[in-house]
């Protein structure tokens, strides 16, 4: 453990995200999930979750409001596209400024409270913003239909580079299909890099510790405020940032994107994979963003076809209490899986490899609280 | 302008009740229970269905088909004889009629199992979880309410009548010697209203009156004396959890003639109770009478055109800004104790 | 574990378990060139195409999205010459053989969009990528269509719009690769406004209650501009929020508006709930300026109808079909829907089932499945017997010209479905506009390089 | 009265509701020395103690440390100052290792009361770990130190606590009954372990209880009962002022 930059075990956790990121169009293959479009939102949503967690996780925080920010980075993103340039880059920066300006101010005010209260500021908040996105702000959002690129868009800098063409692009690399997957993983690889570095940084120990002991922090000599707040606005623009990137994949930003639902739903990923570790969040997110996409797929001519080796009134029986779990009654599942997995598994799946990871190796190892305190030098 | 002022003053206190009932549940059980209850809007639902189920239950027909005669789909007339009529004459039509009311009758009893049923096989595990954990369960579970009730009922609304009597508007304002026909409020809301008003009372009037009440407060405050003092409180808590579910059902059969309810009403009225709790102080129960009046009265005066002429869009946004503005204001909402979910 | 879907047998796949029934769904999408195909998304090249049915399972529209698909299903068993035909036998002129299309036998796919533009897209986008879906179609918002219109264009699939009654849908938003079977909210304007005035008089103070978003707000200038004509008065415009549940607060101040109509600008669960609190209020007991008063909700279908039980009786609205109407192409649908399903269809599933008849027809007269083609022959296509009348693919802006109908709650329905009664059926030459009055551009043909 | 008076608590009054929970105190503490507050229950020690470090505003009076006016300032100010204070029920991070629980402090002396260092290591922090591990050492924490914090025993607990402010090398240290509810013998490696650090030249208040712990640490002790101070000197002028016998030890010794 003596090189600075990163610890051993670190690096290992590191370069086995990046590597299950890289590789999952062969992994995702028999899940019938590997297509880019689902494999960006995995990135996207992981990116979300991510930032999510280290207000949640490490700070202890429950925002209900985070959807705010992710409307906020994907409008800023679209305007990029029609204002200036097509260019990936400018929109990024763009999104993650004004949603980072947007959630120092909503945070500023919110984390004036703490525990339910701050979860109700936040959820205010941002209904706030979806209601008014839909209808009053529709100038600037288009409400209802969503912002859309149009060909009659300025895009002052691509005019004054004579360049041409309707698609977001990487320094001229269009961003479509696999491509634009590995520009999604690339980020979601260099935010799970930070979000690692600021976990294992003294500014993440604090994080930690205003969630453990908020009155200790205060006769230890901190400031917690502006620290939440920090921890606030880096999710905030995580959220920006995902918000983005969800719009460059596909340009349009609609306001739905900012409803309860939708910061509900960044909540239950992080729960559903594991509050505070690195990977369950954005495990959470994939869980959640493959049953919406493939599960909720499955009707009844595919469930017909799977049991078709069963014999006819099976295979008809079968497929009638099937179908009750999947396709239209993908949300059935789902919430069972929510129920059952914080009754058995309360840390989330995390705790469950966890778990799983100790009782493999319970009887090979007896004192394996060693590792650890080993002296640092 | 005065009647228009009052007569939206009216339609405040309409509103205030009825937000009060419908977070009273909710309150309850983050007062005594300390469980954030996402589930809460799936119950409100549940008691709706129970009013569904009731008024389909009654309107039970003898199908006779008639192979004769084809309808334009194709499929033979069916001939329906009412069977409740055929059974109980006169009486039977008086329950038709009466379908919502009466079917408290059916709500009660369910809604105290469900409840049952819910705080001991699940939410009792959850006591000492951190509210992370309670969100997600009780969230899991309400889409496992509302998947049910989907595929039991499907997805469209299902009206529920007014009974006949109950009909239209009554004109208040020449009740209180005004000129007839300018204040005049739906029958069916006047009725809401005071429904509201006694179920509250009377929650109110059990916990501070009975001695059930007086060992669940002192159950709130310190647990585990009143646990050594020989009195089951987990017993007490589950009733309690029931009392809620009940109170949440009841709220929920009484609005179904104002809201045709389907599987998805739940969660559209889960942040507005979430927001009146918040916003009247977690677990005061007075706090969400005041909050619901608050919160009615402002929504109703916001959106009047005037008012939104002035700030645009502001009915959509009114009932979170009073959220803001009174927790910035008030800690802890209007009558919230100190420490409680702050944590 | 990776393996090419492209060598294994069906057997196979049905035994690696959940990987096979995912993989069953989905076609090749490794193109194998011949020299008769042109190159573009998702040529079909096996015995089989797929459609991508991209329907509201969950949330609101569920009900909607559950019909649509029933007809969908119908739809492409009619094709591959299943059941009884269907509309296939009164289409004219009709180039459907009843064998698939162009010989290939039509799968479909589905996908929940949750009524959710976002979502939506991303279903499409699935159906496009994964599953190879020559076409994409459904839908029960306009906020849907538009999106998922756009992204067909890009993608140059063609998309076969369901349920969307907004002006922008082939008006500022309209797309080459987009097309409208459903009419729009100026149509209902133009077609509900004689009605209108014939039965309310020229002299009439109208109230409007109006969703605060895009479809409520042109269903607003519409009516608007079709009341104003007839001599009416428009008191007030007021605009409601999306999902508000309760619409008390906005009803109030209706009472002593000196309005003697309320039009309800509202759809799906918001036109349910507005209109059955309206009612509660009293005010259709009430004369107002001497007359009694009336609601009108422009936009009805016979679900929402359903919806609002009771409360609908009496009330003029417009809907784009209707089960109960006695032409034979109409009378066939109904009976062939009934048959399968036991109830009659709603017009999200009319319009669901016509759409994907006129696409696989537009494919055979085309003789290929390239989208430039396809679009040409779907472009000032004229037909009929399709339930509406003769009706025109209107090249111009991809909307389907043909009569609408002013419907009416029924007083006495004879059983559960028979909630509405048509008034009158406005013949297409009274509900014609000019393409060019909504702007918007429909684009390039030629399909995107991409997918 | 000397020069070297550090912290000095002037004519201060705190009232809640109309109740006199402190009136008139004037309290003046030493540089270097052990100051011992005793009282019976209810008599106000406590409430004193969080007005030093303001976690209550004084009715009336100030606090000056040092010649700085502590009144009005927030908790963490008053720690930067050089205020550490250990709780009655100990205030730790249950959730974090004992060494982190200690590095911490050590990090707030160092670092002031925000920075936002996110781009370094904590293992990279080799200087405050070396420092937070002596610390352990000394209160013989230091095989405990990979343990989370949560699972201490209330002594241990404690003596991590008191490492937190030792740390930081606080110019005031306030003990809230360091040894209350500990056995007898911890009570005594804790009375050794503060005497140990009273060599340090740091000044400290106790609050506490046993007369034994105070007899042994306290160069001056001030008695506190129904909010006014009644007597105050040297431990053995004290132990003889039939005043506090009668108020606090009553009649029993």
């Amino acid at each position: 453990m003596n090189t600075a930059l990163i610890s051993r075990n670190d690096l290992l956790l590191f370069l086995g995200f990046t590597i299950a990121v890289l590789a999952m169009p062969i992994w995702l293959q028999p899940f019938g999930a590997a297509y880019p479009d689902l494999m960006q939102r995995f990135a996207i949503y992981g990116i979300f979750a991510l930032g999510f967690n280290i207000l949640f996780g490490l700070t202890g925080y429950l925002s209900f409001g985070h959807a705010a920010f992710f409307g906020v980075g994907s409008y800023a993103a679209v305007w990029s596209f029609k204002l200036l340039t097509m260019d990936a880059v400018p929109a990024l920066v763009f999104a993650v400024v004004i949603a980072g300006l947007f959630a120092l101010v909503i945070g500023y005010v919110s984390l004036r409270r703490s525990g339910i209260y701050f979860s109700i500021l936040t959820l205010a908040f941002a209904q706030m913003s979806y209601n008014l996105a839909y209808s009053v702000l529709t100038p600037i959002t288009n409400g209802e239909t969503g912002l859309q690129l149009t060909l009659a868009d300025p895009r002052h800098l691509d005019r004054m580079m004579g360049v041409t063409g309707g698609s977001p692009t990487l320094f001229g690399q269009p961003l479509f299909g696999y491509a634009g997957f590995y520009f999604c993983a690339g980020l979601l690889i260099v935010a799970f890099f930070i979000a690692q570095r600021i976990t294992g940084s003294p500014f993440g120990m604090m994080l930690k510790a205003i969630k453990s002991n908020q009155t200790r922090m205060h006769y230890t000599g901190f400031n917690t405020r502006p620290y939440a707040l920090a921890a606030f606005v880096i999710s905030g623009m995580y959220a920006g940032l995902a918000g983005a990137m969800l719009a460059i994949t596909d340009p349009l930003a609609g306001a739905e994107r900012m409803q309860w639902t939708a910061s509900g739903e960044v909540v239950l990923m992080t729960i559903l994979g594991g509050v505070g570790t690195l990977v369950g969040p954005v495990l959470g997110a994939w869980i959640i963003k493959y049953f919406e996409n493939i599960f909720s797929a499955f009707n009844e001519g595919i469930l017909h076809r799977t049991f078709a080796f069963l014999p006819d009134g099976v295979e008809d029986v079968v497929v009638t209490v099937t179908s009750k779990f999947v396709g239209e009654g993908w949300h059935l599942t789902l919430g069972l899986v929510f129920v059952l997995i914080v009754v058995f598994l309360p840390g989330g799946i995390m705790e469950g490899v966890r778990r799983l990871f100790n009782w493999a190796r319970r009887p090979a190892s007896v004192g394996r609280a060693s590792p650890r305190t080993q002296p640092a030098e | 302008m005065f009647e228009v002022i009052l007569l939206q003053f009216v339609n405040g206190l309409d509103k205030g009740g009825a937000y009060a009932l419908i977070a009273l549940g909710l309150t309850l059980v983050f007062g005594t229970l300390g469980v954030v209850n996402f589930a809460h809007g799936a119950l409100f639902m549940l008691g709706a269905f129970c009013a569904v189920t009731f008024q389909k239950l009654i309107t039970l027909e003898t199908v006779t088909v008639d192979p004769t005669q084809l309808s334009p789909w194709g499929t033979p007339v069916e001939v329906r004889e009412p069977l409740v009529q055929a059974w109980l004459g006169d009486f039977g039509a008086v329950l038709v009629n009466y379908s919502v009311p009466f079917s408290l009758l059916l709500a009660i009893p369910v809604m105290l199992i469900v409840g049952i049923v819910m705080e001991r096989g699940l939410i009792k595990h959850f006591y000492k979880r951190p509210h992370a954990e309670q969100i997600l369960v009780t969230f899991g579970l309400a889409i496992v309410l509302q998947e049910i009730v989907k595929a039991i009922f499907g997805a469209n609304p299902i009206p529920q009548p007014v009974p006949a009597d109950l009909r239209g508007a009554a004109d208040i304002g020449a009740m209180i010697g005004l000129t007839p026909g300018i204040i005049t409020y739906p029958i069916w809301r006047l009725v809401y209203f005071l429904f509201s008003a006694v179920v509250i009372a009377a929650v109110f009037a059990f916990l501070r009156f009975t001695t059930f009440g007086m060992v669940v407060r002192a159950g709130m405050a310190d647990r585990e004396t009143v646990g050594l003092l020989g009195i089951n409180i987990d017993r007490r808590f589950t009733i309690m959890f029931g009392l809620a579910a009940v109170v949440a059902g009841m709220a929920g059969v009484m609005y179904t003639p104002l809201l045709p309810p389907n599987y998805h009403l739940g969660m559209d009225f889960l942040v507005l109770s979430f927001v009146v709790v918040v916003v009247g102080g977690m677990g005061s129960l007075p706090g969400a009478v005041a909050a619901g009046f608050l919160l009615g009265i402002l929504q109703s005066f916001a959106s009047m055109t005037q008012v939104k002429a002035l700030v645009p869009g502001i009915d959509q946004i009114i009932i979170y800004l009073v959220a803001v503005v009174v927790l910035l204001v008030r800690p802890r909402g209007l009558m919230g104790r100190r420490g409680v979910m702050e944590a | 574990m990776t393996y090419s879907r492209k060598g294994m047998s069906r057997r196979t796949l049905i035994k690696t378990g959940l990987a096979g029934v995912l993989a069953t769904g989905v076609s090749p999408m490794i193109f194998t060139r011949g020299a008769w195909a042109q190159e573009f998304c998702n040529n079909p090249t096996g015995d089989t195409v797929t459609i991508g049915l991209n329907l509201p399972l969950s949330g609101a529209y569920a009900e909607e999205g559950a019909d649509e698909q029933k007809a969908y299903q119908l739809a492409v068993q009619h094709l591959n010459g299943e059941g009884d035909g269907g509309l296939i036998n009164v289409l004219t002129p009709s180039a459907l053989k009843g064998n698939g299309v162009l010989g290939k036998k039509v799968a479909f796919v589905t996908s929940d969009s949750q009524t959710k533009a976002d979502v939506a897209r991303a279903g499409a986008t699935r159906m496009i990528e994964r599953d190879g879906a020559i076409m994409i179609t459904g839908g029960s918002s306009s906020a849907e269509a538009v999106a998922v219109q756009g992204l067909c264009q890009e993608m140059g699939v063609i998309f076969m719009a369901g349920l969307t009654h907004s002006n922008d849908t082939t008006g500022k938003d309209k797309k080459r690769y987009g097309f409208r079977h459903f009419f729009n909210a100026y149509q209902s304007g133009i077609a509900l406004g004689p009605v209108l005035g014939q039965e309310y008089g020229a002299d009439r103070r109208a109230y409007h209650l109006t969703a605060d978003y895009t479809w409520g707000w042109t269903q607003e200038e519409s009516i608007k501009a079709a009341t104003e004509a007839l001599g009416w008065e428009t008191v007030q415009a007021v605009r409601t929020p999306l999902g508000a549940a309760d619409f008390s607060q906005y009803l109030t101040p209706v009472l002593n508006s000196g309005a003697d109509v309320l039009i309800l600008n509202h759809y799906g669960n918001d036109m349910v709930n507005s209109l059955t609190q309206a009612v509660q209020f009293g005010l259709r007991d009430r004369q107002a300026n001497g007359k009694t008063f009336e609601i009108v909700t422009p936009l009805i279908s016979e679900l929402m109808a359903k919806g609002a039980g009771e409360n609908v009786k009496g009330i003029f609205g417009t809907s784009n079909w209707h089960w109960n109407l006695q032409d034979p192409g109409t009378v066939a649908f109904t009976k062939s829907f009934g048959a399968a399903y036991g109830s009659p269809p709603s017009q999200a599933a009319h319009t669901a089932y016509v759409q994907t008849l006129l696409y696989a027809d537009a494919v055979e007269r085309a003789g290929t499945f390239y989208p430039p083609e396809v679009i040409k022959a779907l472009e000032g296509f004229e037909f009929d017997g399709m339930g509406n009348g003769a009706t025109l693919y209107r090249a111009d802006d991809h909307q389907c010209m043909k009569s609408v109908l002013v419907v009416r709650g029924n007083e006495s329905p004879t059983s559960q479905f028979d909630v509405l009664n048509v008034v009158r059926e406005v013949p297409r030459e009274e509900v014609d506009y000019d393409p060019t009055i909504f702007g918007g551009e429909l684009g390039p043909a030629e399909p995107a390089p991409m997918c | 009265m000397t020069d070297n008076v550090v912290l000095h608590v002037a004519d201060v009054h705190k009232n809640f509701a109309g109740l006199h929970a402190l009136s008139d105190i004037d309290l003046s503490v030493e540089e270097g020395q052990t100051h011992a507050i005793i009282g019976p229950n209810g008599a106000g020690k406590s409430t004193l103690l969080n007005v030093i470090v303001g976690r209550l505003a004084p009715s009336r009076g100030a606090v000056i440390f040092d010649g700085m006016v502590l009144t009005g300032r927030k908790p963490y100010e008053i720690n930067q100052i050089g205020i550490a204070r250990v709780f009655q029920t100990p205030e730790i991070f249950p959730d974090l290792t004992v060494l982190h629980n200690v590095m911490i402090p050590a990090l707030s002396k160092r670092d002031g009361p925000f920075r936002l260092n996110m781009m370094r290591t904590l293992d990279s922090e080799t200087a405050i770990r070396q420092e937070a591990e002596d610390i352990l050492a000394d209160v013989g924490l230091h095989e405990r130190r990979t343990t989370h914090a949560g699972a201490l025993s209330r002594g241990d607990k404690r003596r991590m606590e008191l490492a937190m402010c030792l740390i930081q090398k606080p110019r005031l240290l306030l003990l809230d009954e360091p040894t209350a509810g500990m056995s007898r013998h911890d009570t005594n490696t804790t009375i050794e372990l503060l005497k140990k650090i009273k060599s340090r030249g740091m000044t400290k208040v106790i609050i506490e209880h046993d007369m034994h712990v105070v007899f042994s640490l306290a160069d001056r002790i001030s008695v506190l009962a129904g909010g006014r101070i009644i007597a105050e000197g040297l431990p053995d002028a004290v132990r003889g002022d039939p005043r506090v016998r009668e108020a606090y030890l009553g009649g029993a010794h």
